[in-house]
């Protein structure tokens, strides 16, 4: 298994982000002077692997692991299916007492929290934790899991049909009615991204938005991955977005482009912890140290992901810049809303849009 | 080996196709089954052979019960070693003539070389051998008879089955076949039971013929017992006799019949329970018009080879058939005739038999 | 070979005196049926059974909380708005495109089975190679093709200044897609059906004053019927099932359908599997009833084709219509392979997924065709590669034996077992393979067998949920084969197992070839069970593709390997073709 | 409706079925074919019926042509109203009896009740009616032959061909059906063309009889002059006559056998090429020793009912078959007899017929 001589390797070494500068493993492992894991802990990493199991994108995860082995030189597995799938099998697996993960990252507070319920993440603490623990919505359950990133959700457009004038600027663009039947969405109750840009979009805009966006009669889609494709052909023009997995598209070479809205972008989570056994791994604990330092944070946000770590320099995305995680702009769904509101504003979203189901 | 069959019953579903039949073949001995159509033949014998699975009764073969109802014992069928001759034929399509008659050789573990030989020593019996490497479909009907008639020849089966086996060859074929089988059952021993239509056939070959009727045997005797006294009016029809007459009133030698004012003469005295009168019409003697007799006038009158079949309708009674020799003295159709019947020719029989025949009558 | 023990027709209703219980246990009859009911229910019923669990307790049943708070609760999951319409689409759907696939499927079957079309060989490739496509690698070809705006058939045609738009966002699109690639199932097992046939049966129909239509339908169609039934029951289900078409070409028509319903339920958070389940549960009763139905149908009637009276084949002369059948064929070929693959490598080769007009290819850079050269280098897709090969093979031939045994005992003996066998193997069917799959994870997850995490866990699950296509291929073919053939063999001395191999197998070999077959190819194309069951070790082609496609900006690679994928289900079909083909002459 | 077949030819892949076969069957006429099994006569029907392409030659049912390879013109099975009792019976398995009936009167646009009828009087006929109902596959190898024939018969067509139709049955059913196939036949002015081997079928339906061997048609005329000369010493044989003997010399009335030391005397002078003398055995009068004939030996002695068939060992010559009526004076076996031949019984014939019979004795 494992990505090998993927594309992505090369990717993950030069094109998303330069290498670290420093990378000094003479004792332990320090990467532009932070410290990821002492001489002991790096020792047996080096002996050891991390068996991720992942419910984020799995383009971005080559590219993470990549670059992961690149600085760290530690082997590393990826197992990655839909976020439902794969909360059933984390919990099958850990109820049978066979949970082969060392770390499991979701993209859904709720299952993140289920999974700290059952026991199938263990208290850790990475040596950022006490940067980590200034930041909210970062650190929970004293460690038990963390927010690796945030997920940026906005909207964006097809570039080769789309030019000059006409490129949507703010969210009260895409009303315009020159994009009726043109507009791509995927419906609120595809997944808990989908229902945090539904909520940010009714407190942002009110409901009167989401109606009037629903009359534009967009074309609705279940998966992210077919309307981006749609896009890009430009079956749709402009649609709602995944900020990361858009911009490996356009990477890739689609016709596509972003933007990051003024009034604001919603947020969704990227959320890891380490399982019984990844308590026995030390590979699976350099990943954690790693994914949350400096040089992990960095990589994400080059990704096109929000840091989560506070205080960091602002990286780019390629030509974009996203608003820091702490910042006016950006909209979070925070483990609170998701759990109390997520019902109420599919319904909402449903209704706005007469869609069924 | 002698089989024995004692009170088997089998049903299809709801229908019962055989009830109750007793049947003992003696060792090496040959049996023909004779019966209507339908009346339960083959699924006898597939009973025999280990296909159905009686719904009663007890099979033996030689020493051994291969089925018995009431302990649940049942030998399968491969184990029995008994051969059979399908009136489907039963011909595998995807084997070649020569393959389908090493079948049961390979089976014994017979080497392959030997096992050809020999198959090929069968086939030349039935006239096959310069069509053994073609394949089993690519034959005619005959053709495909003989494949199966070799293929259980080749096996030799302690018992041997032939259900109708030489029903689509030629007369000469068939009569060649005959004696061949009638000789390799002889030398060899073995016990047979033998299903034909074809009268010759039956008693060519047959040591007894046993005569079934909706699904039991309801006479079992040699062939000239069977020819000579059927047991009833019903086989009487069966075995070719043409004329059976239902008998209204007998008095001594004299039968009166029930549907024709003409009375007969008979060599013994009518029985009990006498229901008809038959006569073979071999012996009715038809006689241009003159002679002693009944008068009555040529109806039919068709030309057989070697014997002119007639029938005459009787003045006031009803029509007789009769099979004269050819020759120069032919009657045609439309002339007058006088028709005898000797006495001692006349058969007076019940309408059925209900019981079957007694079991000591048989053959060890 | 279990030793099964065969009996013909059975006298059931035969005044038989009530067996005592002594008696029947000295009876060997059918006693090989029950280890094999065993194994059946073992791979099937256990993982059934969670499901029906979950339809019926108040929390998921996983392994580690599996308790017995029962509660009828779910079962409200039948009012919520929609189900109702989304069961309608559903249903016209499915047997719109069922009628279509068998229309395909039975035309194709019959000519390359019975008549001299031109190219028998070749035609039968285009019946199979809708096979070698995943439904959901095809409807997305198809959505590239026929969306309304940028499909690339809708670009042709206004590059040709025809005024004429293609959606495939529709009704019919969904039907079209759906039809076209569910056909395979049933020209295969109509294919292994009608090469059984017995021209004499319908010469019959000829002499007797039947023209050759007459002759179809009266004859030679109703004598398939086992085979026409039992791919019907398939493609229905599986099209009433199929997520991935109604995901990419419903959904944007805003045509709802129960699998999108079901899919929107397993992806709610948090996850409504128990509701999910309870949907899984209904659509269980319903398939066994049709079976059951289709067996009472069936079991009036015989339909033994090849008897011991010989068998000739004979084809039948189209004459003048030789060459436009022959047209048709090329025109689903066309339809149903040769647009969609080449829509596909259009997608791996073109650098830039947006086209305006074909003019747009002759710009320099446009074309590149790096894409082959990258997958066929990478260390995943070779690994995965290896790894559905293997499991494939490996599942498809136990899967096939298994079907064998299960079809030779319920259809030529009179095991006690027989129903049950029969229904046992049908449940997989109605059991949507993403409620199935979860099952089966839970199901060996608690075995405690260390199998989980390996190659074996995928290829006992394929063999269970492909039981029911196994078990329908294997039947029809042993429904036309007469028993007379087989009991002869053991007459002459061959032990039934003999037999069986010697006799009915060689006789059955294009159905057994066939199964095979189909059962390689669905292995090959399987997703959403091995989804839950798939490890970084076992990783195999069908997710590998899937993540591709999921991964929105990888579409070029994601085509370039399908492309390689359809290849390699091309190469490795050569086997069981080859067994598949010819006749039954020795 | 007149059949014309000319120059007809058949060919299997390689293997030549029909070569050349030319025959004509008149309006309303029924024709028997007989000849050894595998010689052609299942092609021919279907040739005629139309299920065979064949290689050469022409048919023309009526004014019709059907088949021309000439032309390449070939009218479909259905158009030509020809019906056909399949030797393999054919019976469709997925339907019942009736239904099977009903087939060829639906395709008839017969209404469904009407039809039904018409099905049930014809299994009447066959004595099926009770079985109607029943599932084809479960009936018993005579009684699908009965559905076969019965479906043929609801059929009515201008042209039926039988082939083998009786086989399975028992004696007497048969010789109810083919009364009634013959009134049938001749009451509708049928054209039909029956395949027996049966020689009393063949005898009673025929009103020719066409002898085919080796795909071709050999000798043609009506029963009694088939039987009283055949055309050759294998027709001849083929024909029942199991005495035929080579002729080494033939000088005037007389007769040397090539094998034997032993000369007959014939009624006419031997004519060129003669290779051949043929007897029936019915022709052959045995009687104790010491009358007039040869002196030879019984060697077997077979009852057949009505008579007795002998073998005699010829004292320095062949074994000769004699077949004479049962009667006190038979012989046993091992007795010494005397053998008479009368010189008007003697059929002196050719080996073989190499050229088909001449077209002119065919009756319109
Ligand atoms: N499909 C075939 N392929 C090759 N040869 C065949 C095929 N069918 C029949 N034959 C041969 O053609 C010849 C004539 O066959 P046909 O069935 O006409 O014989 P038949 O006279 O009806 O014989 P029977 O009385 O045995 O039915 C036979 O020698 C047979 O072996
Ligand atoms: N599968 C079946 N289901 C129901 N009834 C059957 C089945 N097979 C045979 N029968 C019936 O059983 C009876 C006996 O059949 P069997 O085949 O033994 O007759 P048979 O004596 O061999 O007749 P034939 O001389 O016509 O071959 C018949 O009346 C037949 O209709
Ligand atoms: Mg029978
Ligand atoms: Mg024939």
């Amino acid at each position: 298994g494992g990505s090998g001589q993927s594309p992505a390797s090369e990717a993950a070494r030069n094109e998303v982000l330069p290498m670290p500068a420093q990378i000094d493993t003479s004792n332990g492992l320090v990467i532009d002077g932070e410290k990821i894991a002492d001489k002991q802990l790096l020792e047996e990493a080096k002996k050891d692997k991390v068996v991720l199991y992942s419910g984020s994108g799995k383009e971005s995860e080559d590219l993470t692991i990549a670059r992961f082995k690149a600085e760290t030189g530690i082997d590393i597995e990826l197992t990655r299916m839909p976020t439902n799938k794969l909360s059933e099998r984390v919990l099958s697996e850990h109820g049978a007492n066979q949970l082969g993960a060392g770390v499991v990252r979701v993209t859904d507070p709720l299952v993140a929290e289920q999974f700290a319920e059952r026991g199938v993440y263990v208290p850790y603490k990475p040596p950022s934790y006490d940067e980590l623990k200034k930041g909210d919505n970062v650190v929970f359950n004293d460690g038990q899991y963390l927010t690796a990133y945030y997920s940026a959700y906005a909207f964006g457009y097809n570039s080769a049909a789309v030019q000059g004038e006409d490129v949507p600027k703010k969210w009260a663009d895409l009303l315009d009615p020159k994009w009726k039947g043109k507009l791509g969405v995927v419906h609120a109750g595809a997944g808990g991204t989908v229902t945090a840009l539904a909520a940010f979009q009714l407190d942002a805009f009110g409901e009167d938005y989401v109606s009037k966006l629903g009359a534009q009669q967009p074309r609705i889609f279940d998966t992210t991955s077919v309307q981006l494709e749609a896009l890009a052909r430009g079956e749709i023009t402009v649609a709602t977005l995944g900020f990361n997995s858009t911009y490996g598209a356009e990477v890739a070479g689609a016709p596509l482009k972003l933007v990051v809205p003024e009034d604001g972008i919603s947020g969704s989570f990227n959320l890891m912890g380490l399982t019984p056994a990844g308590e026995k791994s030390a590979a699976a604990k350099v990943f954690i140290n790693w994914t949350m330092s400096q040089a992990g944070q960095k990589f994400a946000a080059a990704q096109g992901f929000v840091p989560a770590r506070p205080g960091l320099e602002p990286t780019p995305t390629g030509e974009y810049q996203l608003p820091p995680a702490d910042s006016e702009q950006f909209h979070l769904f925070t483990p609170e809303d998701a759990a109390q509101r997520s019902a109420s504003t599919i319904q909402s979203w449903n209704q706005a849009f007469h869609f069924t189901g | 080996m002698q089989v024995t069959i004692t009170n088997l019953s089998l049903a299809y579903g709801g229908f019962a196709a055989v009830k109750g039949l007793d049947l003992t073949i003696g060792d090496g001995e040959s049996i023909v089954l004779l019966g209507q159509s339908g009346c339960g033949k083959t699924s006898t014998m597939r009973c025999i052979a280990g296909l159905e699975e009686p719904t009663g009764g007890r099979i033996s073969i030689g020493d051994t019960v291969v089925f018995d109802h009431e302990t649940g014992r049942s030998v399968p069928s491969f184990r029995r070693n008994v051969g059979m001759v399908f009136q489907s034929y039963a011909v595998w399509p995807h084997k070649t003539v020569v393959e389908n008659v090493m079948f049961p050789l390979r089976m014994k573990k017979v080497r392959r070389t030997a096992a050809r030989e020999k198959a090929m020593e069968v086939l030349t019996l039935v006239g096959l051998d310069h069509l053994a490497e073609r394949g089993a479909s690519q034959l005619s009907g005959g053709q495909m008879q003989r494949v199966a008639l070799a293929r259980s020849m080749a096996m030799e089966p302690s018992v041997l089955l032939l259900d109708e086996p030489l029903s689509n060859l030629d007369a000469r074929l068939r009569e060649d076949l005959r004696v061949e089988l009638r000789h390799i059952q002889q030398e060899r021993g073995l016990t047979s039971m033998y299903v034909t239509h074809d009268q010759q056939e039956a008693l060519a070959l047959a040591d007894r013929i046993a005569i079934m009727q909706g699904g039991r045997i309801t006479q079992l005797g040699t062939p000239e017992e069977v020819y000579a006294s059927p047991a009833s009016a019903s086989i009487a029809k069966f075995m070719g006799v043409t004329n059976v007459f239902a008998v209204g009133e007998a008095s001594g030698n004299e039968v009166h019949l029930a549907d024709h004012a003409l009375s007969l003469r008979t060599a013994v005295a009518a029985p009990d329970g006498a229901a008809s009168v038959a006569v073979r019409p071999e012996d009715v003697v038809v006689r241009t018009e003159g002679s002693d007799g009944f008068a009555g006038t040529v109806e039919v009158c068709v030309y057989q080879g070697s014997s002119v079949r007639y029938q005459v309708a009787l003045d006031g009674g009803p029509t007789v058939d009769a099979v004269c020799p050819a020759g120069p003295g032919a009657l045609a159709r439309g002339e007058r005739a006088s028709v005898e019947i000797a006495p001692e020719s006349l058969l007076v029989l019940p309408d059925e038999v209900t019981d079957t025949p007694a079991q000591d009558e048989v053959a060890a | 070979m279990t030793t099964v023990q065969t009996r013909p027709a059975a006298p059931q209703e035969a005044p038989l005196p009530a067996p005592s219980g002594r008696r029947r246990r000295r009876r060997p009859k059918g006693l090989g049926s029950l280890p094999l009911l065993f194994v059946v229910s073992f791979l099937i019923l256990v993982p059934a059974g969670f499901v029906l669990l979950a339809a019926f307790s108040v929390d998921i049943p996983r392994p580690g909380s599996i308790n017995f708070d029962l509660t009828l609760q779910h079962l409200a999951v039948f009012i919520e708005p929609g189900v109702l319409r989304a069961t309608v689409n559903s249903l016209i759907i499915g047997v719109s495109a069922t009628l279509l696939a068998l229309l395909i499927g039975g035309f194709l079957a019959f000519a390359t089975a019975r008549t001299n079309i031109p190219m028998r060989g070749f035609v039968f490739l285009i019946g199979l190679m809708p096979l070698f496509l995943p439904s959901y690698v095809g409807a997305l070809a198809w959505s590239q093709l026929g969306s309304p705006v940028a499909g690339l058939l809708n670009i042709g045609m206004r590059d040709l200044g025809i005024d004429f738009t293609v959606n495939i966002y529709s009704m019919f699109g969904v039907v079209l897609v759906m039809g076209m690639f569910y056909a395979p199932y049933a020209f295969l097992l109509m294919h292994s059906s009608m090469s059984l046939m017995n021209p004499d049966l319908e010469d019959a129909a000829g002499v007797h004053g039947g023209s050759t239509w007459q002759m179809l339908r009266s004859v030679t169609f109703p004598l398939a019927m086992p085979a026409i039934l039992g791919s019907a029951l398939l493609v229905f289900t599986h099209i009433f099932e199929n997520f991935p078409v109604s995901q990419v070409l419903a959904t944007p028509g805003q045509i709802d359908t129960l699998p999108t319903f079901i899919y929107r339920l397993m992806n709610a958070s948090p996850s409504r599997g128990n509701e999910a389940a309870v949907m899984a549960v209904v659509l269980v009763i319903v398939v066994l009833l049709v079976t059951l139905g289709q067996r009472r149908i069936l079991a009036r009637r015989s339909y033994t084709t090849v008897s011991g009276k010989g068998l000739k084949a004979r084809r039948i002369s189209l004459g003048r219509w030789r060459w436009p059948l022959f047209a048709i064929a090329l025109v689903y070929l066309l339809l149903a392979i040769v647009l969609p693959l080449a829509a596909l490598i259009l997608t791996a080769v073109r650098t830039s997924p947006y086209m305006q007009s074909f003019s747009d290819l002759a710009v320099p850079g446009a074309i590149d065709f790096g894409s082959f050269g990258r997958v066929l280098q990478s260390d995943l897709f070779l690994d995965s590669a290896g790894n559905s090969v293997i499991v494939a093979v490996v599942s498809a031939a136990a899967g096939t034996l298994l079907a064998f045994l299960v079809g030779y005992t319920v259809y030529r003996t009179k095991a006690k077992a027989r129903g049950a066998l029969e229904g046992v193997s049908m449940v997989p069917l109605a059991i949507p393979a993403i409620v199935l799959g979860m099952g089966l994870l839970w199901t060996w997850l608690v075995m405690p067998v260390p199998l989980y995490g390996t190659l074996a866990v995928l290829m006992i699950a394929f063999v269970a949920v492909q039981m029911p296509q196994g078990l329908r291929g294997i039947a029809s073919s042993i429904q036309s084969t007469e028993r007379d053939l087989e009991d002869n063999a053991v007459l002459h001395g061959a032990r039934r197992s003999r037999a069986v191999l010697s006799i009915t197998v060689p006789l059955m070999r294009v159905g057994i070839a066939s199964t095979f077959l189909m059962l390689l190819m669905l292995s090959m194309r399987e997703l959403t069970v091995p989804l839950f069951l798939y490890t970084s070790d076992t990783h195999i082609l069908s997710i590998t593709i899937f993540d591709q496609f999921e991964n929105g900006g990888a579409l070029q690679q994601a085509a370039a390997m399908s492309v390689i994928y359809c290849l390699i289900m091309f190469v490795l079909s050569y086997l069981p073709r080859r067994l598949g083909s010819g006749g039954m002459n020795p």
